[in-house]
């Protein structure tokens, strides 16, 4: 049993990440605690950064050696990577970053929330692109995909966020850990590290004064994330075969909502959760898939409308339902059953 | 010289006395003529010949007008977000320590956007060395006042002089980083004639030489021209630095690094 | 089997470990289980809950806004969170410390587990004598997966007050069946 | 022993900034005549018996344009090597 | 006549802005450079800021005094921003923020580009809301709404994000100035600067640790942009009343279109444009008048489909076809037109 | 002491020699048992009341466990983004110019974080007054290293104690100011005993001395207690910082200011 | 003149660390034996009468919880009145 | 009316104040009109361009990919722009720096812009005699409108030289009739 803070620094160790860059915040502050306590023993190196600004260019320049490297924070210290993610995707750089999320904006508290939906998907700083973003919804599925976050980020050139909340992020449940894998010992070939033995010198950059070349880096990044999109989407299907409301929720809500679907199956109505586990690449499959079986889709969320409109652009028309509450404010399976019911009624 | 001991085979009536380092690219540099932008870069490749560095260096390119210096150095090459050059050394110095790195950084990218990188990586006693170039602007974005603006200087965002009321004196980096435990070598130089061109290469050699013994953190500030924004010839800047620059920002090396061996 | 369990207490009480341990004897029993602390933002003096969902099915919510059972370890903790159980629910409450009116259609335990600790020689294993008593009133949980559980959850230089911390556990089950409860 | 040296500009990278004439103490260099691809009257070798090989004008050179040769007649060659192996 | 940078510097003046901070980036750099100039000579304040973060750390403190303030920069600048624009929305504080878009991500280069329309309306860093975003499309258009936004983001208490790109910022053209306004006397009941003859003391802050309390904050701000919505939309249409084709494009974009629209209309193709001069709040009603009446709906952007996401979610599901360039490559109306034959004949 | 002049009338049998200064609020502060940081907070409020500055001024609480201090001080008060107190409060201050406006800083939110924006407006001889509150610890994060921690010193993210080699040596906050010319007073002081208070006492009202006479910038780095990630009991604390943070950090007058009237 | 000295102490406010005892040089204060509401034992006057007003309480007490007083009698009063306007 | 114009430089030469003069006697003369300045990444030595549209309509797109009319004022602008020009378009040279094979299809007219400056006195005001050259063959602006043109577009300090760029005008237009074009 671990934390999800825990099980998120313990799968990238196990996916084979020995270099860790950070800025302490709340929620996440578990996460570089163990790394501090852990990377030093196997050879790797923690190095509390600054501040978030240092830790993702910190991150850039461990990236461009090619070395598996991560960092976490949580919102505010996530907005202030933004313009660092976007070098790390105008340079097709991987690394992996997660979020806690906390209630915002601003300050805001430590509360669980959901409001970085944007900025993790359509954020990532100026520039076309968002990062390829997990969603999961358990400690387990923290493990597991911080784990895969590292080969996926490197074999795409993608920064990889994992998006969590204050919830996922402290509460403990039984983890199943993979063996620890050691570093990749091959470097790729976009990886500097001084023009050893001869081989032709390598740069990484991101400024492209002529535009076409520029447009043409754009097109090769826009191709490498519908390539993701094709081999990396995940999703989770829950409940009723043949339901009457689609749910769709990720992370701590689609917890709430398995719970709200199971009481709600009891008092006999029938209802299915669509969660993705990857929002960028989005599942739109499965909801075009969905949207015209059910005679309802709703949305639930811990912000206000975010999620949603991913959702809105993947049902083919069909009408979605909101339910959600903002600042930090958590629902609990009762309210969501309220609230569905509500719908129904109204 | 790095190239005067490649003596050429006994035939040849010629012997090199000064090449093009083999650290520079062929690449012509897109300096304005005269600035002097270019010999720091000559003299940093002359340095890294010379301590046969250049195959494991990884240069540093940040934002200024020497953004392009990716293109000049004739070694593995990352460009940095503007003012994080030192975090982005620091990322590669940990996961590759045998690689010498440096950062080449202009006034408004090491003293204004990039101040606390540049601090924390001199406090952690990192073993990266950087190139500050001191032009007193911006140049690249033409011509706007720095940290390091003199006071009274104008510059195109101090039409009436930099006025020491409303934005302060100029920012002695030098000064400021030198009471750091962790800096193993700091020096400023110039380039204004032979001998401040001699000093600033030894400069540089003691900082790579530092980073290269792994002793700590080094810089050499290069007192720097840019003929374009102080709206002067290439000589009458050099003039400038001598006359006005030097004044507020005396040549010195701070903190001597000796190697142990 | 679902149950959903909160511990409340002052900091220092050892209320997260406490909602560990008892995770952590869930799953030693094979059933499902998610665990959560949380505390005020002040260091020290502050509040703190851990709340446990315990189920033979996967456990979906880990929130838990009304419980099945409340461990109430302090007066305030007591007072801010005496209203969240369940009709028909268990309410254990350290009656070293804690005065309670009584709770309407909740079952009310009191255990004077900080007493009982500072007997067994450290105040600070009250909450393993709340947990024990807690397995024995709502009998979902066997104690004979306490010494597993603590030995997974407490860091190893930690194990060999293990022994003292399963009497504790033995105490507060004994004084649920002294009580007549 | 007193040396030749050849002086060599590269015409095409030299922007004419005038440093490398400035600091030549042997007024060897001066402007061209012609521009060059980037529309500079470039730097040239005008009178090169005068030069000394004293470096000054590689030295000053921002774009690092000069390069400079000794120039060594065979009989200077062998005195240098067994100067060196003496 | 003045170029689109002077045109917002001076709209910004006129309208009473006294006070800028910023910090020089191309392509922006006559707004500093007039500011520096105009400001010291009417009793305003210049003053460079050593980064974006500090500006708009700059901005914040100065808002909070109820002062009409203004920064601007470009997208790496605007990136570096985030975590301070979430700070002004949270502690509901008003401000003028002006981006010039570049060709991104990363360094990118000085082109014009509209790829930042994602940072500027899902953006604003971490949290659930988005800037008051402007998108004039001429010089004139510049110089009105950064003249109007500071009452506007005073008003509903709100930044404001004016929108352009490296073409509008640099473009010359005639420009009618109203009359330099003096700034506002009385300050705002919110604003700080002690509290002077016995008021109660004021606390701007963004920090609420009781999650209702947040909540309640957020949604009192989310009524402000609803509020703004139903007041502020702005659009413009232009070409046949008739169409088969409804074009919609924003900024530079837009200046295209109409001239591609001139030139369909000559070739018998009847064509409207649909510019929205807010993006948010996003003109949805015209969108969704329009959509049922004409047979194709094309968006045009400089960005790789940001902006079409919202003409999507307006239009009601009607097919809404892309025709883009990014990295700075700007289109021609003639390779505008190209791709509209293009689509038509496909 | 600010309250001892307000005799009460003559009937009265008690003259009060102490009070909580009015530029505190009645709220109860959310610290630890013993931590320095209500101390401070104390003082401050004492030199607001003694110099009438209090209805003019406007306090800046920024991100550390320091965060609430809009709620203490009985002031105008703005919550500024962690590090960037600096920058809100150069940005009152010009549009201000008459208030009397204050940051309160950790060394995470100070030295960590916020250094460049602390050091931009030193330079620019900004008149605001930084209280820096230097505990060697990010205390409101769960202990932390901090710039500031000691050499050896363990914390949440030292678990072997603070490496030199890895993480650098403890920053000289007040060192690397005391070379700029904009700075009006700089002093570190500390709060461990009732001399060492009264010293701090004095400093803090010299600051903000020169900033209500618009001399230029004042900072007072406090060395403070954590008595919770120190895991010592409050008298340890202070006892700490006598034996082991005091060595690091010498209290000390650095810029002196003398009120010229 | 001898002065007699009132300490209040806010026992609500107080967080029991002690320092005020520590540092009192008469003796004068101790630890409550019954709790405050957030759970702390506070401080208290124990011995009012040692007071010497030196206020090292108040000045070492981090949360502002201590004031202090001067009993003055009417006589005193006067004279310190005359003292000030001799 | 709708005319697309391209001044083409290298850095020094005045492109952008020549466009804006340009864009201004447009104004002036009751048409809308929009400028685009662009240079090179380099401060010294790159190339400047300004694209002028003048249209008696709004103008609608400021983007210039193929010109009216070219006016090329230095070899590099010349050898990168040359392209640049409709068929049927005209290409102002200014032949004292650029040699300039015929271009199909328009219609290439020399102006010795910068010898003509020189001869006046001043080698910057070339750009002067090249818009005159221009309003000469083109026929669209007419010249009267320079004298307010300058006085709005210069700064004040440069206004005692307008008499002088008058000149220089006014010499362009001369040049054009003497070479019979
Ligand atoms: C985040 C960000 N802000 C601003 C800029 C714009 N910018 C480019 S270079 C530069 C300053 C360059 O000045 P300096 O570092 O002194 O170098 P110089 O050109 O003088 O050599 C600025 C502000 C940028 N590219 N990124
Ligand atoms: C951008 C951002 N990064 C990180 C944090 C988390 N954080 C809150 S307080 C703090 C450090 C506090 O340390 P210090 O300034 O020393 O204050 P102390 O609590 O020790 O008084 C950090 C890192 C934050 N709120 N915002
Ligand atoms: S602008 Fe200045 S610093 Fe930049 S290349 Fe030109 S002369 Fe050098
Ligand atoms: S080497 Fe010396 S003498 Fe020869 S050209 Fe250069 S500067 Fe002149
Ligand atoms: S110093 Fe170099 S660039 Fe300058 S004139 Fe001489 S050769 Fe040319
Ligand atoms: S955590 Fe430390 S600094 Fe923060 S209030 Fe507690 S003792 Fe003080
Ligand atoms: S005033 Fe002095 S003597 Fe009196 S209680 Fe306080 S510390 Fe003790
Ligand atoms: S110093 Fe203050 S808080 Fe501490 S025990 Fe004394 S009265 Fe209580
Ligand atoms: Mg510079
Ligand atoms: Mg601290």
């Amino acid at each position: 049993m671990m934390t999800g803070n825990v099980a998120t620094a313990e799968g990238a160790i196990a996916a084979g990440c020995r270099y860790f860059f950070g800025y302490p915040i709340t929620p996440q502050n578990d996460i570089p605690r163990y790394m501090s306590e852990q990377l030093p023993q196997i050879g790797g190196v923690y190095l509390q950064a600054e501040s978030e600004l240092a830790s993702i260019n910190l991150v850039y320049g461990a990236a461009s050696t090619g070395a598996y490297v991560m960092t976490s924070s949580s919102s505010p210290g996530i907005s202030l990577m933004q313009e660092g993610l976007s070098y790390l995707l105008g340079a097709e750089l991987p690394a992996v970053v997660v979020n806690m999320v906390r209630g915002g904006p601003g300050l805001g508290n430590i509360a669980p929330a959901q409001s970085d939906y944007w900025l993790s998907t359509r954020g990532a700083g100026h520039g076309d692109f968002g990062c390829l973003t997990f969603t999961p919804d358990s400690v387990q599925e923290l493990y597991d995909c911080t784990y895969d976050a590292f080969e996926i980020g490197h074999k795409y050139r993608l920064p990889v966020m994992i998006l969590g909340d204050a919830m996922i992020a402290n509460m403990s449940e039984a983890t199943r850990l993979r063996e620890r894998r050691e570093p990749p010992t091959q470097m790729p070939e976009w990886a500097v590290g001084g023009r050893r033995n001869g081989r032709p010198r390598r740069v990484v950059n991101s400024l492209w004064t002529d535009v076409p070349v520029m447009e043409a880096v754009n097109l090769r990044i826009a191709e490498r994330f519908r390539q993701a999109a094709q081999e990396q989407t995940r999703w989770e299907e829950y409940g009723d075969d043949r339901p009457d409301i689609l749910f769709t929720a990720y992370g701590i809500s689609a917890r709430i909502c398995k719970t709200a679907i199971d009481r709600l199956a009891d008092e006999g109505l029938r209802a299915r959760l669509l969660r993705p586990i990857t929002v960028r690449p989005f599942p739109t499959d499965p909801f075009a898939r969905w949207a015209g079986q059910v005679e309802r889709i709703v949305c639930v969320e811990h912000s206000m409308g975010q999620f949603i409109e991913d959702v809105r652009l993947s049902v083919d028309c069909r009408p979605v339902e909101l339910i959600s509450r903002t600042g930090g404010v958590l629902m609990t399976p009762e309210e969501v059953i309220a609230r569905t019911r509500e719908l129904i009624a109204s | 010289m790095a190239q005067t001991t490649q003596t050429e085979a006994l035939p040849s009536h010629e012997e090199a006395v000064y090449r093009r380092p083999a650290a520079l690219t062929e690449t012509q540099m897109r300096y304005c003529p005269g600035c002097t932008h270019g010999t720091a870069h000559r003299l940093i490749a002359e340095v890294l010949d010379e301590l046969e560095l250049t195959d494991r260096t990884v240069a540093i390119a940040t934002v200024g007008c020497s953004v392009y210096a990716y293109e000049y150095f004739n070694t593995d090459s990352v460009q940095a977000a503007h003012g994080r050059g030192p975090a982005v050394a620091t990322g590669i110095k940990r996961t590759s320590p045998d690689s010498i790195v440096f950062t080449y950084q202009g006034d408004g990218d090491l003293a204004a956007i990039g101040l606390s990188e540049v601090i924390h990586s001199a406090q952690r006693g990192e073993c990266i060395t950087v190139l500050f170039l001191n032009n007193a602007v911006f140049g690249m974005t033409r011509g706007q006042m720095a940290p390091t603006t003199l006071v009274g200087q104008r510059t195109t965002t101090t039409p009436q002089g930099r006025d020491p009321k409303l934005e302060g004196t100029p920012m002695m980096i030098c000064e400021m980083l030198s009471g750091i435990p962790g800096v193993a070598y700091l020096a400023r130089e110039t380039m204004i004639d032979p001998k401040t061109v001699a000093d600033a290469r030894r400069s540089i050699k003691k900082a790579f030489q530092a980073q290269a013994d792994g002793a700590g953190f080094s810089l050499v500030e290069l007192v720097s021209s840019c003929p374009a924004w102080w709206h002067k010839s290439p000589l009458e800047s050099l003039h400038w630095i001598r006359d006005e620059m030097l004044t507020q920002y005396p040549l010195k090396v701070f903190v001597d690094y000796k190697r142990q061996d | 089997m679902h149950q959903e369990i909160i511990l409340a207490g002052t900091g220092g009480q050892g209320i997260q470990s406490a909602g560990q341990v008892l995770a952590q004897v869930a799953l030693e029993q094979g059933l499902d289980v998610s665990e959560v602390s949380q505390y005020s933002p002040e260091v020290r003096g502050g509040w703190v809950l851990s709340t446990v969902v315990v189920s033979d099915r996967r456990v979906g919510s880990p929130i838990v806004q009304m419980a099945d059972c409340l461990l109430l370890m302090s007066q305030r903790a007591a007072d801010d969170n005496k209203g969240r159980v369940r009709p028909g629910g268990l309410v254990l409450v350290n009656s070293s410390l804690v005065e309670l009116p009584p709770i309407p259609e909740a079952r009310v335990v009191a255990v004077p587990a900080t007493e009982m600790a500072v007997e067994l020689g450290v105040q600070q294993i009250a909450n393993m004598v709340m947990l024990g008593a807690y397995c024995k009133c709502a009998g979902t949980l066997d104690i004979v997966y306490f010494d597993q559980a603590l030995q997974t959850v407490l860091p190893e230089r930690h194990h060999r007050h293990i022994p003292l911390n399963l009497q504790a556990v033995q105490a507060g089950v004994e004084v649920v069946i002294a009580s007549g409860e | 022993m007193k040396h030749s040296y050849r002086v060599a500009i590269n015409a095409e990278h030299c922007k004419a900034c005038g440093l490398c004439i400035e600091f030549c103490p042997q007024d060897v260099l001066g402007f061209a005549s012609t521009r060059n691809d980037a529309g500079f009257y470039p730097a040239e070798v005008q009178d090169q018996a005068n030069c000394i090989g004293c470096l000054r004008c590689a030295m000053m050179c921002p774009d690092a344009c000069i390069e400079i040769w000794r120039l060594v007649s065979a009989d200077d060659r062998v005195a240098a090597a067994e100067s060196v192996t003496r």
